[in-house]
């Protein structure tokens, strides 16, 4: 089609095509933002849960904590819009603190992951050996189950916070650092990392300069999931009872606290167990809606596959 | 869905030692399977049924776990002993009056000066392996027995067992004990007569061949599933009308099964569908539905003591004043309530011992229980100059009781000014802890009920860690006082002891629940469910 | 859709004033087929009103280049592409006195494989790798005509060695990837001829092979429609295939016929500029190796995008307003020979000179 | 073949080390031991240390580790400490019903998540398709405890249709035992249906856009047949791949689910185990999950083979 490319005429019209493509670009990625329904929606829903979380417990009159024995178990109503809990306590402060707990388990288990994923997976792609003990490790704790392990763990750290945030991080960060690894041996065998190599660049400053940045599109994605699991996870662990000691009003802990008084108060099951679903589903729709932006080609190969491990079933 | 061990497996264990000691003077408590007076089962009304009446050739029982062994001597798990009752029998055991009667025994001679007792033993009995009873398999049983049961270790010190014939044979002791016999009959850890071929060939970790004489043979034990017992044929029943363990035992039905059920609302649908003939321990959550079906029979019968323990050996509870200012917070009436759900399944009483036991039942103290005065709790805390030290609170959510009168005191304490924690760990790792006394200082536990002061978890020292001369003095007082007038002023006075230095306070008493279909007929509750006279109205 | 309707009722209209009544002795008659494609952004017309005939046993080649509505013309006729996109059809397409596009699915189906076979360009993907070559020849003799599973293997190896496949005995068991591209395409065009069917679309059937296995399998075609007497629709993009085997051509292009004649006439006398430029752009032997290949200028404007009045207008070196604003009827120039265009008389002649491309 | 089992297997050796081991020192410092549910409340010190003496329990970690390594050569996995039995025999008699359990999960999660799959991705875009799309999403957030409470809440208490828990051997009679797992199944089987059904989906509709359809479908033959015998087998590597994971979860799953629901299965074995510091019983269903997971990947493997004829060729 262009027959002489030294022609001015031409260039100039290359020059004008590829500010359009650029154009083009941009407008398409605006696009796929805008038509992007699960990512939208998943953080308008996230979003509407982390405020309601923080201002929540703020407006609500009640104590998540204070007993008020005679009131136990009353369905909801004008004073209690969620009806109360065993021990008398207002179940909708309790599921906003709740949120409070779980976002906060979630969010703290996911940097943690996040950031031990990533690194143990650069490490692991660029030094052989390292890679060989690291990469059978994670195996072994991937192959070992993980709701159990998550169950041991806590078993001997013993139930609190801090040590739900710990078991679960071990559990999660082999997935993690398994896929950063494989991004970054992609990476790592790319010719430029090798130009950049022969220029006399530092191993660390290749690892974190050039192969970690690579990664964070899948740590983004993966993220999001991690996070959906961990609050899934925390959930299930409080619900055995191996999780947040009470009285601290975790989702999982309301749950457990629900199941002896199930045939009494349908109230203490469903409302915990809706705000555990939006949050769960809401973080699902955003990872996979990352995931169509920031590979829009993994949309046409279909999104059955996640990579992030399940421990609650 | 959470696995809950029965009080039986540990802490119930102690509503089992309740009868190591005995009492002999029956007129303590009728300990009938009404000993509360409140709904009953059809124990009475066996012989009123017409007897073309048509009954199951299998009862099923669905309790909370499985037990650990059926090796009696070396458990102290109720549920390992209630179900080893069915199998196993002793020399004597308790009637319904808590008397000793003999089972396996005919009768005993008692020497002058209490160290020999002769038994004879009851003739034609035969082991489930058909051979006969001699008394060579009750000196190895009993020999055993006392050296492996920690009961029998500390209380027939150097005692031993001899055949003087084939039917006879001889305890020797090395002291006087007026209580023996009941120590012989007690259902704690009890000593089951074993063929002596099977005591000779047990391993150290307990025995597994369960031949025993009792009226049910073992079948099958499936595990984490059921235990199935069936008729022994050959069994040669003691005579007379059936009282708490003693008396005439029918085997009424063929079949038992023992299911292990942990999930309470499986136990509660399961004998509401009748897939159960009787279930055990029924949450007291699910009282109000049970009653009001009329398919099933509710019998509730005192179950024991909700006690708060405070650490007095370390920690903030050293402290007099602390520990008062804790026992001043407490408003028991909400603990109940938030533990036992309903008020017709808990009792606000002082005692520590059983109400309804007159020898021993008490009010001393009382002017501490259930104060629920946060001023008084402020001044001492004040007084004490409590500069805000964490109070750890131990507890175990596999005992929900516990668990949720724990969450209501942490919250009555920190009204007051505790900072306080709660220490929540599963039964095995809250056991490991409980005896680390730097790590917590409140516990609150629900015990059965003893059957003597000294048996009291609240004054054993190795329950807690309480080191009081004075406690200590009291307890060896009531222990050789003969004379029991004395003997209930000295405990009157230690548990006003205890209250005002506020070492342990009860909560209250609450009631255990048993379910029966109401086609369950000749059942009783002792000490625990009795069931060879039960059967199943089809 | 508005802007195209006029236009497809035109060229509707034009077709009917020509032939009053359908062709009893056809084999094929096409009249005013029209594919339209429901997409996010409206409809988008593929095929624009084609009309044409064809006789037992003859060949005839659609000609265009890719994206000129060949593929979906062709699928259109056995109405495949029901079941992939939210299609609507307009117009008649008549097998021997039936007509297709209002039978019933079921009804549909039995025309499918059995009166009607297509042969497609890509024999490896177009076989499903899972299956042995001999089922997949079996399924529609037993879809069809019933046969027993034994009596379909039996006839399923009688076809591949009627197409020429060496040891069939071994083949007829082995599985799509073990075969070669060749082999590929015997044992698709074996698919196509089990129930012996009246017509067979041969989709670009060589596209993908060697040149030496090209013009076996265009041998393998030739001489099964003169054994068997079936017709063939040949559509490809390479006019010296045409020239080989076809006895008329029609060239297509957006969506239309543009130009219609015997395989003769299409090297001796080709009218249509579109036509022209593509018998200009095959590289030939004997030709001044120094002389540039010919290029037709730009590209075929996408289905969305359809100039109205003649469609070639936005290529062709002859165009003026009237071109832009007004669809040329197909008009016959000669006997046998339609084309559609406003001023061919005029290039014929040498009267009009090519202008600037474009604007 | 033979060959190809083997490397596998050795592959296997390093995982299930790392895995032992870690399991090893995991139960070991657990605070508590096994006496606690086997002697009581009550039990003295001397009492424990005598029954820890009397298991071993007093020796070195490394010791006791190479003496249980050292059993599993001989096939011998160890007694449990506290069902006196070896454990060996404990997990298979609590196999069946997690076996049972795990079935009627995956066969509800396969004919709920297949078809609707299938007619999910062959309606692309319709009502249907969002359908399907919507409740594999939800599907994927529930999680299975709390469908489990919702089912036990609605069909079990007030519809009372099906029991809420508990468990009867088959042996009972088949609607006996099946009545049992039919909630469990579904609380179970709702994840597993829901990833599935996504891959089924995605899948199939990257299938139905090959050429070869169009083939088939130019052979007249009906659409059913196109779908399942050539569209479904062609699409079903992926899906194949995710029914192993999820069966492979199915165990992880059952940890729960059994408990809630009163199964006495392998979940339930291994919280008790938890529970009761069986430390034999917890490192052999470590163990016995874990080769479980493998073994379900490798038949997923073999059964690459099943379907497609040149994995199986490739690996000749």
């Amino acid at each position: 089609m262009v027959e002489n490319i030294h022609d001015q005429s031409q260039l100039d019209r290359l020059g004008q095509l590829g500010r359009k493509l650029r154009r083009e670009q941009r407008l398409l990625s605006c696009f796929r933002l805008r038509t992007n329904y699960d990512l939208l929606i998943g953080a308008a829903v996230l979003g509407a849960l982390i405020v309601l979380a923080f201002i929540g417990p703020l407006l609500s009159p009640y104590d998540p904590l204070e007993m008020k024995v005679l009131d136990r178990l009353k369905p909801p109503s004008a004073a209690h819009w969620l009806g109360t809990d065993e021990f008398g306590r207002d179940l909708l402060t309790r599921v906003l603190h709740g949120a409070r707990l779980s976002l906060g388990i979630g969010i703290t288990v996911t940097l943690l992951t996040s950031l031990l994923g990533l690194i143990i997976g650069v490490y692991a792609a660029f030094y052989k050996p390292l890679d060989h003990i690291l990469m059978r490790i994670c195996d072994g704790l991937i192959a070992f189950p993980g709701i159990l392990l998550a169950i041991a763990l806590m078993a001997t750290l013993g139930a609190s916070a801090s040590n739900v945030i710990i078991a679960l991080t071990i559990v999660f960060t082999p997935s993690i650092a398994r896929t950063i690894r494989s991004t970054a041996l992609v990476v790592r065998e790319q010719p430029y990392i090798e130009a950049i190599r022969a220029q006399g660049a530092t191993n660390a400053r290749i690892i974190w300069l050039h192969i970690a940045p690579n990664a964070l599109s899948p740590l983004l994605v993966q993220a999001a999931f991690v996070f959906a699991e961990a609050i899934l996870s925390e959930a299930a662990l409080s619900f055995l009872g191996a999780g947040i000691p009470a009285p601290a009003p975790s989702w999982g802990n309301i749950l457990q606290a629900s199941k002896s008084v199930i045939s009494k108060a349908w109230w203490m099951v469903t409302f915990p167990g809706i705000a555990l679903v939006l949050s769960v589903l809401s973080l699902n729709m955003l990872g996979d809606g990352l995931r169509d932006f920031l590979d829009p080609r993994s949309k046409r190969k279909g999104k059955g596959s996640r990579r992030v491990r399940r421990v609650a079933p | 869905m959470r696995k809950k061990w029965r009080s039986g497996l540990g802490l119930s264990a102690a509503a089992v030692l309740a009868f190591t000691v005995a009492c002999s003077n029956g007129n303590n408590n009728n300990g009938g399977s009404n000993a509360s007076g409140s709904a009953s089962p059809a124990n009475s009304s066996t012989a009123s049924q017409p007897a073309a009446a048509s009954y199951k050739d299998s009862l099923k029982i669905a309790v909370t776990a499985q037990p650990p062994t059926l090796d009696s001597a070396t458990t102290a798990s109720a549920l390992a002993l209630d179900i080893a009752g069915n199998i196993f029998e002793t020399l004597f055991t308790l009637n319904g009056n808590y008397e000793p009667t003999p089972v396996l025994a005919e009768s005993y001679e008692k020497s002058e000066d209490g160290l020999t007792y002769t038994i004879k033993l009851r003739q034609g009995v035969k082991f489930h392996n058909g051979k006969e009873l001699t008394s060579d398999d009750v000196v190895a049983s009993m020999n055993r027995w006392l050296a492996t049961s920690s009961r029998a270790k500390t209380l027939l010190e150097e005692a031993n067992f001899s055949a003087s014939d084939a039917t006879t044979v001889v305890l020797k002791l090395a002291k006087p004990n007026p209580d023996v016999l009941v120590l012989l009959s007690a259902q704690a850890a009890f000593p089951a007569i074993f063929p002596k071929e099977v005591i000779e060939a047990a391993p150290a970790e307990g025995i597994t061949d369960y031949i025993g004489t009792g009226p049910y043979k073992l079948a099958e034990w499936k595990q984490d599933q059921y235990i199935h017992l069936v008729r022994n044929d050959d069994y040669a029943s003691p005579e007379g009308e059936p009282s708490g363990f003693a008396g005439k035992k029918e085997a009424a039905t063929p079949n038992i099964y023992y299911y292990f059920v942990p999930d309470n609302a499986t136990r509660v649908a399961g004998v509401k569908s009748g897939e159960y003939d009787v279930a055990d321990s029924i949450p007291t959550e699910n009282f109000e539905e049970l009653s009001a079906d009329s398919n099933v029979a509710l019998s509730s019968y005192p179950g024991g003591t909700l006690t708060a323990f405070l650490n007095s050996s370390e920690g903030a509870f050293k402290n007099e004043k602390l520990r008062q200012a804790a026992v001043a917070a407490l408003n028991d009436e909400d603990i109940l309530l938030a533990s036992f759900a309903n008020p017709d399944l808990y009792k606000l009483d002082p005692g520590f011992m059983n109400p309804d036991q007159t020898q021993w039942a008490s009010t001393a103290g009382s002017e501490y229980y259930n104060q629920n005065d946060q001023e008084k709790a402020k001044q001492l805390l004040k007084d004490a100059g409590y500069n805000g030290e964490k109070i750890v609170l131990l507890t175990t959510p596999d005992y929900s009781e516990m668990y949720a009168a724990t969450l209501v005191i942490q919250e009555e304490l920190k009204q007051v000014g505790f900072n306080v924690e709660v220490l929540s760990s599963d039964f095995a790792t809250f056991l490991k802890t409980k005896d680390e006394h730097s790590k917590w200082n409140l516990m609150v536990t629900s015990n059965g009920y003893q059957l003597i002061p000294p048996q009291l978890l609240a004054v054993t020292q190795s329950w807690v860690g309480l080191d009081d001369a004075q406690v200590k003095a009291s307890v060896a007082t009531i222990s050789s006082e003969a004379d029991p007038a004395a003997a209930k002023a000295e405990w009157d006075k230690l548990q006003g002891y205890l209250y005002e230095q506020a070492y342990s306070a009860v909560i209250g008493h609450y009631n255990e629940v048993v379910a029966t279909s109401k086609k369950v007929e000749g059942f009783s509750q002792f000490v625990g469910p009795v069931l060879w006279n039960a059967k199943v109205a089809k | 859709m508005s802007q195209m309707s006029p236009a497809s009722e035109k060229s509707r209209t034009s077709q009917m004033s020509r032939s009053g009544q359908k062709d009893r002795t056809a084999l094929l008659d096409v009249r005013g087929l029209t594919t339209r494609f429901a997409t996010e952004r409206g409809p988008v017309t593929a095929v624009d009103g084609i009309s044409f005939a064809m006789e037992p046993g003859e060949i005839i080649g659609i000609v265009g280049e890719s994206g000129c509505g060949k593929s979906v013309m062709s699928q259109s006729i056995i109405r495949l592409l029901d079941y992939t996109d939210h299609v609507s059809y307009e117009g008649e397409v008549w097998l021997s006195g039936e007509e297709l596009l209002r039978l019933s699915p079921s009804r549909m189906r039995k025309v499918r494989g059995n009166r009607v076979s297509m042969v497609f360009q890509d024999p490896l993907t177009s076989l499903d790798p899972l299956y042995p070559i001999g089922d997949q020849i079996a399924e529609s003799l037993r879809q069809h005509r019933r046969l027993s599973r034994k009596e379909a293997q039996a006839r399923a190896l009688e076809l591949l060695r009627m197409t020429g496949i060496p040891s069939p005995e071994q083949r007829i068991k082995e599985y799509p990837h073990q075969l070669s591209g060749g082999m590929q395409q015997r044992v698709m065009i074996a698919i196509a001829l089990a129930c012996e069917p009246q017509l067979l679309i041969a989709d670009e059937p060589t596209t993908a092979l060697d040149v030496t296995i090209q013009a076996q399998i265009l041998e393998l075609i030739v001489e099964l429609n003169r054994r068997l007497g079936m017709g063939v629709l040949f559509i490809t993009h390479d006019l010296g295939v045409v020239s080989e085997i076809c006895t008329s051509v029609k060239v297509m292009y957006l969506g239309q016929i543009v130009e219609e004649m015997t395989t003769a006439r299409l090297f001796a006398n080709p009218l249509h500029p579109y036509t022209q430029g593509l018998i200009r752009s095959i590289p030939r032997l004997d030709g001044d190796r120094r002389r540039k290949l010919h290029v037709i200028e730009g590209t075929v404007p996408s289905l969305a995008d359809r100039p109205e009045g003649c469609k070639f207008v936005t290529r062709c070196p002859y165009a003026d307003a009237k071109c832009r604003s007004e669809e040329p009827p197909l008009e016959t120039a000669e006997e046998g020979h339609r084309l559609k265009c406003w001023y061919y008389r005029e290039i014929r002649s040498g009267a009009r000179e090519a202008t600037q491309y474009g604007e | 073949m033979l060959a190809y089992l083997a490397k596998r297997l050795l592959s296997l050796v390093p995982v299930l080390l790392v895995i032992t081991i870690a399991t090893f020192m995991l139960i070991h410092i657990m605070p508590g031991g096994p006496a606690a549910a086997i002697l009581g409340l009550e039990a003295t010190q001397s009492d424990t240390d005598a029954l820890n003496e009397a298991m071993g329990f007093d020796r070195p970690i490394a010791e006791q580790y190479i003496n249980w390594i050292g059993g599993l050569f001989r096939g011998d996995l160890g007694d449990s400490l506290f069902l006196h039995q070896p454990v060996g025999q404990a997990i298979s008699e609590h196999l069946g019903p997690t076996f049972s359990l795990a079935v009627v999960a995956e066969v509800i999660a396969l004919l709920l998540a297949i078809p609707l799959g299938i007619l999910a991705a062959y309606k692309r875009d319709s009502a249907l398709d969002q359908l399907v799309r919507s409740l594999s999403l939800v599907g994927m957030a529930v999680p299975g405890f709390l469908l489990a409470l919702f089912l036990m809440l609605f069909v079990g208490v007030r519809l009372h249709w099906l029991p809420i828990a508990g468990y009867a051997p088959l042996a009972d009679g088949v609607w006996a035992h099946y009545r049992y797992l039919i909630l469990p199944g579904i609380s179970l089987g709702t994840i597993q249906a829901a990833l599935i059904m996504r891959m089924t989906r995605s899948s199939m509709l990257e299938v139905l856009h090959l050429n070869f359809i169009k083939t088939v479908r130019s052979k007249g033959l009906r659409e059913s047949k196109v779908l399942l015998k050539h569209a479904l087998r062609n699409a079903f590597i992926p899906i194949l791949t995710v029914i192993g994971q999820t069966f492979g979860t199915l165990v992880t799953g059952a940890v729960i689910i059994e408990t809630i629901f009163n199964i006495p299965g392998i979940g339930q074995l291994v919280i008790n185990s938890i529970e009761r510091r069986d430390y034999t019983v917890i490192q052999g269903v470590v163990l016995t999950v874990t080769l479980l997971y493998v073994l379900i990947n490798l038949i997923v493997d073999l059964l690459y083979g099943a379907v497609d004829p040149r994995v199986r060729l490739d690996r000749k």
